[in-house]
């Protein structure tokens, strides 16, 4: 009825002589005039978003992570894992720049025997919403986390942890399924956050954004992929030094859109990850300051024993003996990677430079020997596998760069082929690749969580490697938290795995972070355990 | 493809006016359409002609790029001197070189050779299974036809670049990022508009009485779609199909650019070069983009110019009447012989 | 001979005068000469039928009078326009505001095909708000809605119809609607383009009736374009007959019916069915290309009586004493014999041969 | 008004049989959606969690998200999710749909209508001049226009255009962002309502480069489309008509040929807001514009399959919508279509 009444009055309309085309130039004048409105306001808003950099004493970090979870147990991701860090705390922690963890929530740690794990925690700690943080709360979030299990959760991390338990109101007591010198390590990473029994779900994910923890921050305002806004807690208790009182983290979709924000300065700083190309070019930018750090990611050249010709010792070696870590650093990530000579990373307790030490530099000379010796002819046809879908765009480069140097030599004739990561994982496991590309983001800073995953009985890798002697190094190293002991085996593991080349380590990333003039402390947060927002502040 | 055999209908039908001379049944429409492009003039002419020509030298440069590239498109050194990476560009790199170092006017010239394949393979097949259902829908009409058309209607609301998405990233799943895949995630857009177009002449076709006719004399379905409704739908075709692989060249760069076109270690596609070149343009590195761009936007341009002077030309309704200036002669005054009178003036 | 109008169409004289009017389409082919030298008087309230084959000029001329010819179009001759608004003035010479603002107030034209002639989305309202408000500046609306209402119910539309849109009316209501549009503004001089020809029978004769009765009700004069030459018969008192571009044969429309003089009208008549003709006549051959027209006369090469000259001299237009003019050498020959010999030696032999193969040509 | 009732009981006849019509077609958009993410390979756990995680872990967990389930148990979950509007939850980040929609359809929204704006503002007043003066200088340069902008996809004009202006990134600056309070989940309405106006200011200059970019998309088919359409309605009997009648050659223009040409441009400019949402995905993504397009873009690498069924599902039904109101105003412009 009401939409006749409306053409009805048009058509009055129309008869008064004010016809179509005058409505319609009206409507197209004003638009134009709105749109033009629009133009001006913008130079009006120009000014103020310059200012954005200091305003507010916030510091705004930028990143292309993303978060999957508030909640600590369903986040196993370093997008939300900087979240976690920031708002929850843990029974240890690792102090600024160290590798061993140390108490944090606790006052005190020990083993009692190697399957016992005992803690006093610090008096009078409370959640950010006042609930006291007891013993209780503790075992309550540990055995949450095992509990729900959640299909993107951490728990796979606790996998040694028997049971928890609370005695009274300040003593927790890990019992362990089998001996495990890095538990500790375990609690200090976020798999260990605690959480306020009151608020979260015993038994399933907590919905939203109300999250309540007793770390140094509250999430004071998130909107998904776009924004989450920290204040400082009043409540925190712990050995973290806050230097800002209240830090943005500011979310992209795009390493060129983060480049230009923190270009723009609508960011302070950009954490994770900019293209080598961008970073190549802040650098050059005045104002703007790149700062490296040693990171966690590394990349493996793997092979599996069970593909020809990967299942001769001779080749992997040779493989081995020409590959030029240098060069792929230098040509894939215009350095922005560091050249790797072990499978444990460096700056990890226990790291030695098998590899070099046993090829030395880049030679075909010997290459060509080593083959000669175990009566394979040159040149070697060796297929290499890579995924453009989950190592980011220049994994294509690193690709070709490793096709590119071992054509070069003359021995090896390479086939690249590009496979979507989800058939990758199916191919690399079921024993399809002769060798492939594979990434890996260790969960500790511990020679342990390097190796093992990748030369224990069942490797979760198509590696078609299978050591005894190695299995036994690996157990013996979990069995003591004596360091002497370790390193030794560690030793001798990676002494093997540079002779048998079963994988052959590439390179291992660094952090970079850009900061613009005027933030400090980047160089402390950026820890290659975890990333210290609270040590950024601004002049 | 059996010609006008004694036993087809076709001699006795009258030759209706939309439909072409039963032995021209399978040329007719395309002679027609040479005619119409003969006698085009002005604008559509222009751009007619124009976008013959680029697409011309795109195809050209596509089929002989090999001779024309100065290196392959994954060509990082030759003598053994490694390719400056992003090299500005100069006597040895006109283009400069990507990050890469890679030559980029060889992966301008590669990235046509894979639009073209793409663009030719993802048109072949939207055509052939787009005309065909169509057709089979249009003329037995049914419940077959119903289903179709509401699938299509469905496809046909998707935002299209939203559906090759889609497409792109269920088909790389199945069978990797290959140039048949990037093709099919093209294909499943177009399908529906050529769908529409053919269905609805040949719905009309249907009903015309020839067709009638023909049936009633008992010819086969196949002998009068093959004879008279493809006859009829010819002519829409071609605007669609150029209009189309404009599109395509468009669509493929979109999925490379968004990472589900082709894979980049397997040939050179403009799209995949763009979105690599993305940070180079913010880090004032304007080659890298610039002419894999503008190659594109040439190369799309030229097939929608031809389109487009094909629809004015072929689209009764835009053609017109060239102007021509009528110039009257001087008056010549008829005599007149007033009989009245009986005598003859002047 | 009716008595009526007679006196009255001797006496005034005319209220449109044509002189010479050609007009000419540019096309690839060069010029097509649509009307080329038309000449004929309509004086006040009197109805002249226009007649002849489609694609002889009917509508181009009536177009033309207009001056709604496409841009392509080349106009030349006079057309003199002496009522009062036209105050003798020369059409073709007016600028498009000054020949646009005599449409509608001193011309109307009436359209061949009237369902796609009314604007789909106006009501009948709007369309005559618009015609008024643009020739009778500040028209108080009532009084424009009863000036149209009263034009409706002249047609026999029922008010109640007023504010509805085109496609709720009969082709026939349409057509009543569109001459009400043509009538509202009451207009000297009227074109109607075969008004009837789209129509059924009984609503032709409905409309002939209406039509019939302007020149009573309003003594408007009107034009009537037809290939109908039983409309002619019923309602024009003066027919001309147009062949290729010319008219071949004017005059009353009695008279000419009853002794039709040109060779062209007397096929034109011949091939109408009427219950004196026995089986169907039809004029052998096509009308001729009007790009190149034939030499001399242009209905040589159909005309069953031509002469060998009627292909090369352009036969003089003959004013017969019953006052009927026919551009015909026949007629031309026999009033004035002395004119025989433009028609050079032996050119009075008939021309049949020829004819015989024009027509096989066109065959 | 004898026809009043008539009239409005046709319109709303009109109405209720394009609603029913409509049924279906949604029905088999559903399941068009629903298979294709079937076929689609892979599955989020596998995405986040496959460089991790062995074999067994994987597919225990697998298991433990319900993706082993049945198809007609997942497609029966998923009518439901549409059913209440929620349209699923997704997996990597447990958002529902339905937010996902409420807390970036607005800046989505934005894009598209600033882009609208740019394209109406340009395009129909370019392309009704082009149709009203045909093959003048004006037609040429305008059709050369619309084609080049038609050629230029989305990706390389807005590089071009970043380096040509200077890149603004993201619907406005962090602390803005931070600073508006959220009501509508329109930035820029937020901003309004909240009266802080250097934020409008700030938030209209980062919409322009985006608007122009995708607006540019489909520019060249409005100045097309009304083009045609109105050298169409220009050749239409009822001009001429008109003319006969005397009317004002601008006003035979203007009444008749503009207006008659508005009805098929409103329904193919309808039809381009599908362009636009689909150009929107890439435009989000260039300019990190936090709208839907930009979700499905991560949702998509990380196989986030319920994600993207969800958000595709509401990309279908919206264009599906939007025809719909199309016809319901072309039924109120042209009186003929309720008939």
């Amino acid at each position: 009825m009401s939409l006749l009444v409306n053409a009805e009055s048009n058509d009055r309309h129309l008869s008064k002589g004010i016809h179509w085309m005058s409505r319609n130039k009206r409507v197209v004048a004003a638009a134009a005039v709105a749109f033009l409105a629009v133009g001006a306001s913008a130079c009006g808003g120009k000014k103020d978003n310059s200012s954005a950099g200091g305003g507010k004493g916030a510091v705004i970090v930028g990143t292309i992570d993303s978060v999957s979870s508030l909640d600590p147990a369903g986040a196993y991701d370093y997008g939300s894992w900087e979240v976690i860090d920031s708002v929850y705390q843990k029974v240890m922690h690792f102090p600024t720049g160290g590798t061993t963890p140390e108490p944090d929530a606790a006052k005190s740690c020990a083993f009692t025997d190697p399957k016992t794990y005992a803690c006093t925690l610090q008096p009078g700690l409370v959640f950010s919403n006042g609930d006291k943080l007891t013993a209780a709360s503790v075992k309550f979030s540990f055995d949450r986390m095992v509990g729900i299990a959640a299909p993107n959760g951490p728990s796979s991390l606790l996998g040694s942890l028997e049971s928890t338990e609370a005695k009274g109101t300040d003593q927790v007591v890990f019992h362990l399924k089998q001996a495990d010198s890095t538990f500790p390590s375990v609690l200090a990473t976020d798999a260990g956050a605690i959480v306020d029994e009151k608020t979260f779900p015993k038994d399933k994910l907590l919905d939203g954004s109300k999250i309540v923890g007793s770390g140094p921050y509250t999430l004071d305002k998130y909107t998904a992929k776009q924004q989450a806004s920290f204040l400082a807690s009043k409540t925190y208790k712990g050995p973290a030094k806050l230097n800002n009182g209240q830090f943005v983290l500011q979310y992209f979709s795009e390493a060129s859109a983060l480049k230009q924000a923190v270009k723009d300065g609508t960011v302070n700083a950009a954490f994770r990850t900019l293209s080598p190309t961008d970073t190549a070019d802040l650098k050059k930018t005045s104002g703007i300051q790149v700062l490296d750090g040693t990171g966690t990611e590394k990349r493996y050249l793997v092979f599996d024993a069970k593909v020809k010709p990967a299942d001769q010792k001779a080749v992997r070696q040779a493989v081995a003996q020409v590959i030029d870590r240098e060069g792929i650093a230098k040509d894939a990530y215009d350095g922005t990677v560091a050249p790797l000579y072990s499978m444990v990373g460096n700056g990890i307790q226990g790291h030695t430079e098998a590899f070099k030490d046993k090829y030395g530099t880049p030679d075909k000379a010997k290459a060509a020997a080593i083959l000669k010796a175990a009566g394979i002819t040159a040149p070697v046809d060796l297929a290499y596998a890579w995924t453009p879908s989950h190592y980011g765009a220049a994994a294509a480069d690193e690709a070709t760069a490793i096709k590119r140097q071992l054509e070069a030599t003359g021995l090896f004739k390479v086939k690249l082929s590009s496979t979507e990561w989800q058939q990758y994982q199916k191919d690399e496991k079921s024993d399809t690749y002769a060798s492939y590309m594979i990434g890996w983001f260790p969960d500790l800073p511990d020679a342990d969580n390097d190796v093992s995953p990748f030369l224990s009985k069942q490797p979760f890798l198509g590696t078609g490697y299978d050591n005894k002697q190695v299995q036994d190094l690996l157990v013996k190293e979990q069995g003591t938290d004596d360091p002497k002991v370790r390193d030794q085996a560690f030793a001798d593991i990676q002494k093997i795995v540079a002779d048998d080349a079963p994988i052959i380590p590439l390179w291992q990333g660094k952090q970079t972070v850009v900061i613009r003039d005027g933030v400090t402390g980047a160089d402390k947060a950026l820890d290659p355990t975890m990333f210290r927002f609270y040590e950024l502040g601004t002049k | 493809m059996a010609q006008t055999t004694p036993t087809a209908p076709v001699g006795e039908t009258p030759a209706g006016p939309p439909l072409p001379a039963p032995r021209s049944a399978r040329f007719g429409g395309l002679r027609r359409i040479w005619a119409a492009i003969r006698e085009a003039r002005g604008v559509p002419r222009f751009m007619l002609w124009t976008g013959a020509v680029i697409s011309a030298l795109f195809v050209i440069l596509a089929l002989f790029g090999p001779l024309i590239a100065p290196y392959g498109f994954d060509t990082y050194q030759s003598g053994g001197t490694r390719f400056p990476k992003q090299g500005a560009p100069d006597g040895d790199h006109w283009f400069g070189t990507t990050v890469q170092s890679l030559d980029v006017l060889s992966r301008t010239v590669y990235g046509a050779r894979t639009a073209l394949e793409v663009m030719v393979l993802a048109v072949v097949f939207s055509l052939v299974i787009g005309v065909l259902l169509g057709l089979l829908s249009g003329y037995f009409g049914g419940w077959l036809d119903r289903i179709l058309v509401l699938v299509m209607d469905a496809l046909f609301a998707f935002p299209y670049l939203l559906l090759a998405i889609v497409a792109g990233f269920v088909f790389a799943g199945i069978a990797g990022g290959s140039i048949i895949t990037a093709a099919l995630s093209i294909t499943v857009v177009y399908i529906p508009q050529y769908f529409r177009v053919v269905r609805a002449s040949a719905l009309s076709a249907r009903e015309a009485t020839f067709v009638e006719a023909a049936r009633a004399m008992g010819a086969k379905p196949s002998v009068v779609i093959r004879k008279y409704l493809f006859g009829n739908v010819i002519q829409s075709v071609p605007v669609i199909t150029t209009m189309n692989a404009a599109d395509a060249i468009a669509t493929l760069a979109g999925l490379g650019f968004l990472g589900l076109g082709i894979q980049p270690t397997d040939a050179a596609e403009w799209g995949y070069d763009l979105s690599r070149a993305i940070d180079d343009v913010n880090a004032g590195m304007w080659w890298t983009c610039l002419y894999p761009g503008l190659a594109m936007i040439i190369a799309i341009l030229g097939f929608t110019l031809l389109g487009e002077g094909l629809n004015d030309v072929l689209n009764p309704t835009m053609r017109r009447r060239r102007i021509s200036k009528v110039l009257l002669p001087a008056h010549t005054r008829r005599r007149t012989v007033d009989a009245t009178e009986g005598t003859a003036a002047e | 001979m009716s008595t009526v109008t007679e006196p009255m169409n001797r006496t005034a004289d005319p209220v449109l005068s044509v002189r010479d009017l050609r007009v000419w389409y540019g096309t690839e082919r060069g010029p097509v000469r649509a009307v080329d030298g038309v000449s004929f008087d309509v004086r006040p309230g009197e109805t002249l039928g226009l007649v002849g084959e489609s694609g002889c000029g009917k509508s181009t001329l009536g177009r033309g009078v207009l001056g709604l010819t496409p841009a392509a179009a080349a106009v030349d001759g006079d057309v003199r326009l002496n009522s009062k608004g036209g105050a003798g003035r020369n059409l073709t010479e007016l600028s498009d505001r000054e020949i646009q603002q005599l449409r509608g107030p001193e011309l109307g034209l009436i359209f061949q095909e009237p369902m796609t002639r009314l604007n789909p989305l106006m009501r009948i309202s709007q369309h005559f708000e618009e015609a008024l408000h643009t020739h009778h500046k500040g028209l108080p609306k009532k009084e424009v809605k009863a000036r149209a209402l009263e034009a409706l119910r002249g047609m026999g539309i029922p008010e109640s119809r007023y504010e509805n849109y085109p496609h709720e009316f009969s082709g026939g209501m349409r057509q009543r609607i569109m001459i009400a549009l043509a009538l509202v503004l009451r207009p000297a001089f009227i074109v109607a383009d075969e008004p009837t020809t789209a129509l059924d029978v009984l609503v032709e004769a409905q409309i002939i009736r209406i039509l019939a009765d302007l020149r009573k009700n309003f003594d408007t004069s009107l034009v009537l374009i037809t290939h109908n030459l039983g409309i002619v018969a019923e309602a024009c008192d003066r027919v001309a007959v147009m062949y290729a571009g010319h008219i071949v044969e004017q005059g009353d429309a009695r008279t000419v019916f009853a002794d039709p003089q040109h060779p062209y009208t007397k096929e034109l008549l011949r091939s109408t069915i009427s219950l004196s003709t026995t089986g169907l006549h039809f004029i052998p051959g096509s009308p001729p290309d009007l790009v190149q027209p034939p030499e001399g006369c242009r209905f040589h090469p159909r005309c069953p009586v031509a002469m060998v000259g009627c292909a090369t001299v352009e036969p003089p237009e003959v004013t017969l004493p019953s006052g009927v003019r026919s551009t015909c050498w026949q007629q031309a020959v026999e009033v004035d014999p002395s004119l025989a010999d433009e028609l050079g030696t032996g050119g009075r032999e008939p021309l049949a041969a020829v004819k015989e193969i024009s027509v096989a040509d066109e065959a | 008004m004898s026809n009043t009732s008539k009239q409005s009981g046709s319109l709303r006849r009109y109405v209720l049989t394009r609603i029913a019509l409509a049924v279906p077609m949604v029905l088999i958009l559903l399941v068009l959606v629903f298979v294709m993410m079937r076929v689609a390979p892979g599955d989020p756990i596998s995405a986040s969690q496959g460089g991790k995680l062995n074999a067994a872990e994987l597919a225990a967990r697998r298991h433990a998200a319900g993706f082993d389930a049945p198809l007609y148990q997942q497609f029966w979950d998923y009518l439901k999710s549409v059913a209440t509007l929620n349209f699923g939850t997704t997996f990597s980040d447990r958002r529902s749909v339905r937010d996902i929609i409420v807390e970036n359809g607005g800046a989505t929204l934005t894009l598209t209508a600033g882009a609208l704006v740019f394209a109406a503002v340009i395009g129909i007043p370019v392309g009704l001049l082009a149709g009203r003066y045909r093959d003048r200088a004006v037609d040429v340069t305008s059709r050369l226009f619309s084609t080049v902008s038609y050629a230029a996809p989305v990706f390389v004009t807005a590089p071009l255009l970043m380096l040509a202006f200077g890149s603004t990134s993201g619907q406005a600056s962090p602390l803005v962002q931070l600073n508006v309070p959220t009501q509508t989940h329109i930035l820029i309405l937020d901003a309004a309502l909240a009266g802080d106006w250097d934020a409008v200011g700030d938030i209209t200059q980062h919409l322009i480069l985006p608007s122009v970019s995708l607006g540019l998309l489909v520019v060249g088919v409005f100045i097309r489309m009304i083009r045609i359409n109105l050298i169409q309605s220009l050749q239409g009997d009822y001009i001429e008509a008109a003319r006969a009648r005397g009317v004002k050659e601008r006003h035979v223009v203007a009444r008749h040929g503009f207006r008659n040409a508005l009805v098929p441009v409103i329904t193919v400019l309808g039809l381009q807001v599908a362009m636009l949402l689909g150009g929107a995905v890439l435009t989000e993504q260039i300019f990190n514009w936090p709208g839907i397009g930009r979700q499905l873009i991560d949702y998509i690498n990380q196989r986030d399959y319920v994600a993207v069924q969800g958000i595709v599902t509401v990309f279908a039904l919206v264009v599906v919508v939007i025809s719909m109101l199309i016809d319901f105003v072309n039924a109120l412009i042209d009186p003929r279509v309720r008939y």
